[in-house]
């Protein structure tokens, strides 16, 4: 890549992480107005200047390094704010719903696989956090425990969600985080609906809700949620991007667009349903637990139908089946009606103004998903 | 010569309607068979039933003389049969070399671990595979092979024709279904199309090919065999001069008597 | 005996406003393919209209019995019919195009949207109104059994508007043209058929079976909230699909069976009542799994 | 010279469902706020962060997270909903923020937990429901179903009042736990109506008791109906209209106007035109307000004397009723009883019932 | 006289791609006007652009002196432009009847709709056997039926026929040329697409040829016909 290209591509890069951190951080109104009238701009020009394609073009074709963006915008935005606990919370806030969000994005962005359930999966996993909480186990391996019992708890919806398309396969995971919520609303031995309370994070010896303290240098304890969050994240972003462009990737995307097609040249259809269904929810269960950890606390309030729905916002505005776009999307949804306290209880009806606004002038998303291609692999 | 697919006596039932009626057809290998016969005399709904898109009544279905009949259809994939669709069935939204390379589905790593970890090896792949599905692009048209990575929605129908074509061939199968490749072609481009077709099997020459086509100039120069649907039963069968001076044929089909 | 019928009579009623949020949301299905999310918010919205024409109409002092009806559910589905039409208009037909979920979360915004205004808007929004009584709550006694006139009438009210939008879809050029615009926009036109204008048709018809269903939701509870259209919505949601979509009697079933699942239950396991919602949701989810295409099955299958 | 400002957060439901007392509670808050900062001989400034918690856990952390990380707030007014309240506990003593919780009644918020930081005036469960059962079994219900709504509000209330019951001659026939957003009733009240007991006891909110009581009417179910705080709210009358009629009910703390302050209170809140009322929670959310101001007058902007303080409080006159904190920062409440009469909540023994002059029905 | 369709400099575009540059036509009323031209060479664009689906940029079409450049595509349907799209475009979850009557959507008169159904019934019996099936379960021919037969219902001015014969069976080739012979000798202009080169010119009036979205050549159909240069370059005529 040319140099002149390069150098625009940073700046680009650099001026999202910048106003990422203004939203996420600012308290003040006007600033973080101005930095939605910015992102939305950025996007403008990103889809529609050459400067911009380019940069979008870099994130989707670079080699795996590429991801570091995510590592590194996040480490600036944490350290210069290593004190602010709020700013933190959000900030590692948004990194696990990006994660949830790309389980989503596999099931739903990739192979088609409508889960309107994400907020109940993402529940499992908190709820696995907090009844393993106390049993002295690695919390690392509680993470990946709330992973895999939520894929577990998916697998009963797989036979329906098999059998369904399009409206009818919504309504069966709509069907389920219904029920998943009132089950433990009405049933008091996970708590009921008072919820239950999570043992925090201990890793290595170190437990998270100690804050850092080296030298001079003092740290909110969120900062170690952030980090953990963006470890997590940064690892599943990879690997997403790899499952996006692989034999696996080109599969589950002729599974989406044509099953009948793709089984008739040897695709196994359901298999793949199957495979990004139970990945997804590994993904969404983590982020669960993860939340439930730093949250200190669960109760079925936190996973309504509403909440699956604001998970898929983030997908829909981001631009489906765009890893990418999560990101700004999550702070879209996660950040801004906090930021939007101000206006107490004005806030819900300006946050959905904005999303219709954005919808109404962004049809696919901030940025929708690029095609894939190999030209790089490949050499040209 | 050995046989290597055999429908026999099937039937196929949509509602009240006899779409095949005990239909039996044999298929040497290395043959072109053509398949005609008026529209709606159940040609596409044979190709249904062999690639497993359609539940038969009665019949079986056998390659190699194993029976095939009720077997999904990427099970039947893998025993060499594919397939183009009369209406075309692209990924509209994918690349030209997505679409194509979905057809090697049986020799590509499709494991989690070997796509996930092995990305070194799975780059070669990438490479191994855009050889050969530009190499058989070429075959058709140089042009559409340059534009491997362009999104297909791009294309126009006859490059998209193409593209199923290739992506039915790229596995090499043993029998091969077209369902009327030249509709909507000049003359001149049927021609072309064709022969290339044709260039491409002779590396195969155990390939079977079953064609259906409205174009009697493609079954003319392409068929060793003709078979006649009417109703969903064969009415006629033999070379293509038989056939076509069959009365039925001229009349009902042909419409030249 | 007695406490049975009333079981039916009022497991019927039930069943029947949830049909017609159903049906509404079955016309969507029909066009443009949209789930349209804010169908209960609008049926919010009617509910609200009809209360304030009613308040007027009492400001006025024009307090007449039947009349006050008439005036409160024509003023219900006008608003609803005007709202459906913006929607249409401004945020959905453009988004023609564009993927059917992004669609479907610009209306559920849209709904959103228009409870939080009700909520704020409304003088006390956020607490529950009381909705006037425009039937004659006349108790009547059928072999026993406790019933009132005015849900009597409801019930009627409910299945006539439900065949009436039966026929205009079925029977009607509008209907043959809806779900022309339904399969495909652009064909639907070069036969003649001005789409705008028919998928406006489509939102203000079904936003005003959303208020109609508002105003006799608010008679028969005699209450209202800001809040109702949000289950309603859901619940008509789930109706619709179980029933099987694209056609009208799914709808019905599925409202029936819906109201159903949810008495049956209570009358069978009172002490666990709080469970009634799994166990309906459960249900449905057998039922898709059974019948993946809906209760009256989809005849239609794509062939190839 | 300029005044420092002192932040208070105030944290309640400003949107969704319980929006109207969440509301009444953060204009009640603000009251006391502005009437303070009239006064010249503060000396401070005090600032109102108010704070929508939407009443549900996961936001409600976030904000008391928001509020308690904000070192320019030195005390927080926190709470309607138990489910949010006892979630929050940890972040506020984790960050050492003194808070007052102003409407939650779970009694374990206060009793779950020995953190200094969180106190509250508006006394509990437990209280109300002691009152609410001898004053049933008193009048002479002894067949009572209860239907409860199924958050920890109602079902906690179940349990309570299950203990409660233990022993005394009262049966309870039936229990129905319903959801909180359910509209329809007539599975469970057909059921009540055949099983027909003396009293339909509920345990919820406004918006659920104001459908049951209609639906009550709708299907002839000729019971008593019986609320709890919960539903002792303004719109309640408005929404029923004559149905309300004869509800009778249990509030914590004593009526407004047989305080000595009460009526200051709703004279300057009329006063403030706020657009919505009060609501019977905002006299709380006042008292929890000026409880932090009065104690930062004392011993300045610093939130451990400020906690100190608080938890010091005893007999401290307020407009509802004196407040003491016990050693949970627990503020015990004496209950009163109420019936509903000509669209208005009256008080048991100053009602036409009591005289003898109307009849409840069931018995 | 009428059905005279006039395409003066037509210019228009898919995103960046230009597609026509310059296009004028002129279909003669009652006569069949036919257009050829290689795969991609803008055919059926051109016709998307008279239906007004294919937003033009410059020029201007005109129907019987009508300027419908700036209608919407149904308003110029309404001045009697009927038309077979390309890839029949039938609505496969409507059955052959509803289908149909779709096609009839602009006519007010219940009985000539009648008429014209038993019309198109008689033309094609395999639809009338199969009046309740749904559309999208047809053949591949069947659905050609259909689409001709829906265009039909209409009674256009000028019938827009994009490649009908493609799927049909020679037998229904041959037919499908002589109803649309039948149709012109009823007064109905015809604008007829086809790769079938030598039928079309066997039925057409005058045609033009297209390449790359440029007119390059018109002529009488006996014109082009003789013209062995042209055969060569664009028909494949050997
Ligand atoms: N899914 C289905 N439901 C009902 N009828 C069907 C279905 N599929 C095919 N048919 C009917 O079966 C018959 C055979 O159809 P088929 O598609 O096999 O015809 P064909 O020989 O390929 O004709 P064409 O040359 O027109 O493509 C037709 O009459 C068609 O209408
Ligand atoms: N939706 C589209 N987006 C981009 N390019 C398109 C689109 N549709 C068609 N094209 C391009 O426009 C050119 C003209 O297409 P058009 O369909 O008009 O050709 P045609 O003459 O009708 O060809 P055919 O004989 O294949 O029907 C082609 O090169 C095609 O690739
Ligand atoms: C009436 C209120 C005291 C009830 C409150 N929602 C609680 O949860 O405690
Ligand atoms: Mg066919
Ligand atoms: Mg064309």
């Amino acid at each position: 890549m040319p140099a002149r290209k390069l150098i625009a591509s940073s700046a680009i890069a650099l001026v999202s992480i910048v106003l990422a951190a203004i939203i996420v951080v600012s308290e003040e109104q006007w600033v973080i107005a101005a930095a939605l009238v910015g992102a939305l701009a950025l996007s403008f020009g990103i889809a529609k200047t050459s400067a911009g394609q380019d940069f979008a073009a870099l994130l989707q074709n670079s080699g795996p390094w590429i991801a570091l963006l995510i590592p590194a915008g996040t480490l600036a935005i944490g350290l210069a704010f290593h004190e602010e606990h709020f700013a933190l919370m959000m900030l590692a806030t948004v990194l696990i719903y990006s994660l949830a969000c790309i389980g989503l994005n596999i099931q739903f962005g990739y192979a088609g696989v409508i889960n309107f359930a994400g907020a109940a999966f993402f529940g499992v996993g908190g709820y696995t956090a907090a009844v393993l909480g106390n049993t002295g186990l690695p919390s690392l391996l509680i993470l990946l425990a709330g992973g895999l019992v939520a894929a577990a708890i998916g697998c009963i919806l797989i036979l329906p969600v098999l059998r369904t398309k399009g409206h009818y396969a919504a309504l069966i995971t709509i069907a389920f985080v219904l029920l998943f919520r009132s089950f433990l609303e009405v049933n008091h031995t996970l708590g009921g609906p008072q919820g239950l309370r999570v043992e925090g994070a201990t890793i290595a010896g170190q437990e998270l809700f100690m804050g850092i303290e080296i030298g001079s240098f003092e740290a909110s304890f969120y900062l170690n949620y952030v980090l953990l969050a963006l470890v997590l994240l940064t690892i599943f972003f990879l690997l997403a991007r790899f499952l996006e462009k692989s034999w696996i990737g080109i599969n589950l995307d002729s599974v989406r667009e044509d099953p009948i097609g793709a089984a008739v040249f040897g695709v196994n259809v359901a298999y793949w349903r199957i495979v990004s269904f139970v990945l997804g929810n590994v993904l969404i269960g983590i982020a669960g637990a993860t939340f439930a950890m730093m949250q200190n606390f669960i109760a079925p309030s936190n996973f309504t139908f509403q909440q699956s729905l604001l998970m898929l916002a983030i997908i829909v505005l981001g631009g489906i089946g765009n890893l990418w776009a999560v990101i700004p999307a999550a702070i879209l949804v996660v950040v801004v009606p906090e930021k939007l306290q101000a206006i107490s209880e004005y806030r819900i009806l300006v946050f959905a103004i904005l999303v219709v606004l954005v919808l109404r002038f962004r049809p696919n998303g901030l940025f929708p998903r690029p095609m894939r291609h190999f030209r790089r692999e490949v050499g040209q | 010569m050995t046989k290597l697919f055999e429908a026999e006596n099937v039937s196929v039932r949509f509602g009240g309607l006899q779409a095949l009626d005990g239909l039996s057809l044999e298929v040497e290998e290395g043959t072109i068979i053509g398949l005609i016969g008026p529209n709606g005399s159940g040609k596409t709904t044979f190709f249904n039933t062999v690639t497993g898109l359609c539940r038969t009544v009665g019949g079986r279905v056998l390659i190699d003389g194993e029976n095939i009949t009720g077997l999904q259809p990427r099970h039947i994939y893998q025993r060499g049969v594919s397939r183009t669709f009369q209406r075309s069935r692209l990924c509209l939204s994918l690349s030209v070399f997505d679409n194509v390379v979905i057809g090697r589905q049986n020799s590509l790593d499709l494991t989690l671990f070997g796509n996930l970890f092995r990305r070194r090896r799975f780059v070669e792949s990438v490479r191994e595979n855009h050889e050969q599905v530009h190499a058989l692009l070429s075959t058709f048209s140089e042009p559409l092979a340059a534009r491997i990575f362009d999104p297909l929605h791009r294309l126009n129908m006859i490059d998209r024709r193409r593209i199923e074509v290739c992506r039915a061939l790229i596995a090499n199968p043993r029998l091969l279904l077209l369902d009327e490749p030249s509709a909507g072609m000049t003359p001149d481009e049927t021609h072309e199309f064709m022969g290339d077709i044709l260039k491409v099997r002779s590396d195969h020459p155990r390939m079977s090919i079953i064609i259906i086509e409205h174009e009697m100039d493609v079954i003319q120069r392409v068929a060793d065999h003709v078979v006649v649907l009417n109703f969903g039963k064969k009415v006629a069968e033999g070379t293509f001069d038989a056939v076509v001076a069959n009365p039925w044929v001229q009349e009902a089909y042909l419409g030249t008597s | 005996m007695a406490i049975l019928l009333e079981y039916l009579f009022n497991g019927a009623l039930l069943g029947v406003i949830y049909a017609l949020v159903a049906v509404g949301f079955t016309l969507f299905f029909g066009v443009l393919d949209v789930i349209k999310f804010s169908h209960g918010d609008v049926l919010t919205l009617g509910a609200y209209s009809g209360l304030g024409a009613f308040i007027i109409l009492q400001f006025l002092g024009l307090d007449i019995p039947f009349v006050g009806l008439v005036i409160v559910l024509a003023a219900a589905i006008l608003v609803t019919g005007l709202a459906g039409i913006v929607i249409g208009q401004f945020f959905v037909v453009p988004m023609r195009g564009s993927p059917a979920f992004n669609i479907l979360l610009m209306t559920l915004m849209i709904g959103t949207a228009i409870h939080e205004s009700i909520r704020l808007f409304v003088p006390n929004g956020a607490n529950p109104k009381a909705f006037p009584a425009l039937l004659p709550r006349t108790p009547i006694d059928v072999g026993g059994a406790y019933l009132r006139l005015d849900s009597l009438l409801l019930l009627v009210l409910g299945i006539v508007v439900i065949v009436v939008t039966n026929w205009i879809v079925r029977h009607t050029k509008l209907g043959l043209a809806i779900r022309a615009v339904a399969q495909d926009g652009d064909t639907a036109q070069i036969m003649g058929i001005p789409f705008r204008r028919i998928v406006l048709a489509t939102f203000a018809l079904g936003s005003m079976l959303a208020g109609i269903a508002g105003v006799m939701n608010g008679i028969y509870y005699s209450e209202i909230n800001f809040n109702v259209g949000v289950l309603l919505g859901v619940i008509g949601f789930s109706a619709a699909v179980v029933g099987g979509l694209g056609s009208i009697w799914g709808a019905i079933i599925g409202g029936f069976s819906f109201a159903a699942l949810q008495t049956v239950w209570v009358l069978f396991f009172p002490e666990l009542s709080g469970y009634r919602d799994v166990f309906a949701f459960a249900t449905i989810i057998v039922l898709m799994t059974i019948w993946p295409t809906g209760i009256i099955a989809e005849r239609y299958s794509e062939r190839v | 010279q300029e005044k420092e400002t002192v932040k208070i957060a105030f944290i309640g439901p400003l949107t969704g469902g319980n929006s109207a007392t969440g509301l009444g509670g953060r204009n009640s808050a603000q009251l006391a706020v502005n009437l303070r900062n009239a006064d010249p001989a503060t000396k401070y400034r005090y600032e109102l962060t108010p704070l929508d918690d939407e009443c549900r856990p996961n936001v409600g952390i976030q904000v008391a997270t928001r509020a308690a990380t904000d070192r320019s707030v030195i005390g927080g007014v926190t709470h309607y909903c138990s489910a949010v309240a006892i979630a929050t506990v940890d972040v506020y003593h984790r960050f050492q923020l003194p808070v007052v919780v102003w409407g939650a009644i779970l009694p374990a918020i206060t009793h779950g937990n020995d953190f200094a930081e969180v106190h509250r005036v508006n006394g509990s469960m437990l209280d109300e429901s002691e009152v609410l059962v001898n004053f049933l079994s008193e009048l002479g219900y002894k067949k009572w179903v209860v239907i409860h709504d199924t958050t920890d509000y109602g079902s906690g209330y179940l349990k309570i009042l299950q203990e409660k019951l233990a022993g005394k001659d009262v049966e309870i026939q039936a229990t129905f736990g319903v959801g909180a957003d359910q509209q329809d009733f007539s599975a469970e009240l057909l059921r009540v109506k055949e099983i027909d007991p003396q009293i339909v006891v509920f345990a919820g909110l406004t918006p659920l008791g104001v459908r049951i009581r209609s639906q009550m009417d709708r299907l002839g179910v000729p019971s008593q109906f019986a609320g709890i705080s919960g539903i002792m709210s303004v719109s309640y009358h408005e929404a029923l209209g004559n149905l309300a009629e004869g509800t009778v009910s249990v509030h914590n703390g004593a009526p407004l106007e047989s305080l000595p302050q009460g009526a200051m209170f709703v004279d300057e809140y009329t006063k403030a035109r706020f657009a919505e009322p009060p609501e019977p929670y905002g006299p709380y959310a006042f008292v929890a307000t000026d409880l932090i101001i009065d104690a930062v007058e004392e011993v300045g902007p610093d939130r451990k004397a400020v906690r100190d303080k608080l938890n010091a409080t005893k007999d401290h006159t307020s407009i509802a009723g004196p407040i003491t904190f016990d050693e949970h920062g627990h503020n015990s409440v004496a209950s009163t009883k109420y019936v509903a009469q000509d669209g208005k909540w009256v008080r048991w023994e100053d009602s036409l019932y009591a005289k003898g002059e109307r009849k409840l029905t069931g018995l | 006289m009428s059905g005279n369709l006039i395409t003066s400099n037509i210019v228009a575009s898919y995103g960046s791609a230009r597609v026509l540059s310059g296009v004028s036509i002129d279909a003669r009323p009652a006569a069949i006007t036919s257009i050829l031209g290689a795969n991609g060479a803008g055919k059926t664009s051109l016709i998307r652009a008279i239906l007004g689906l294919l937003p033009t940029t410059e020029g201007t079409i005109e129907l019987d002196g009508i300027a419908l450049s700036g209608l919407s595509p149904h308003a110029r349907v309404a001045h009697g432009l009927g038309c077979v799209p390309e890839g029949r475009k039938i609505f496969p979850k409507m059955t052959v009847e509803e289908n149909l009557r779709v096609g009839a959507y602009l006519s007010n008169d219940k009985e000539q709709v009648e008429a014209q159904l038993k019309k198109v019934y008689q033309t094609f019996p395999r639809l009338n056997e199969r009046k309740l099936q749904f559309a999208g379960t047809m053949s591949g021919g069947e659905q050609a039926m259909v689409s001709i037969g829906r265009a039909l219902m209409s009674e256009p001015r000028i019938l827009l026929i994009d490649e009908p014969s493609l799927g049909l069976s020679p037998a229904l080739v041959r037919e499908s040329f002589a109803l649309i012979r039948d149709i012109n000798q009823t007064g109905v202009s015809i604008l007829l697409v086809e790769q079938n080169v030598r039928q079309t010119l066997a039925i057409a009036d005058y045609g033009y040829v297209i390449s790359q979205g440029t007119v390059v050549a018109q002529g009488t159909s006996e014109e082009l016909q003789n013209d062995a240069e042209m055969n060569r370059a664009y028909f494949g005529i050997r």
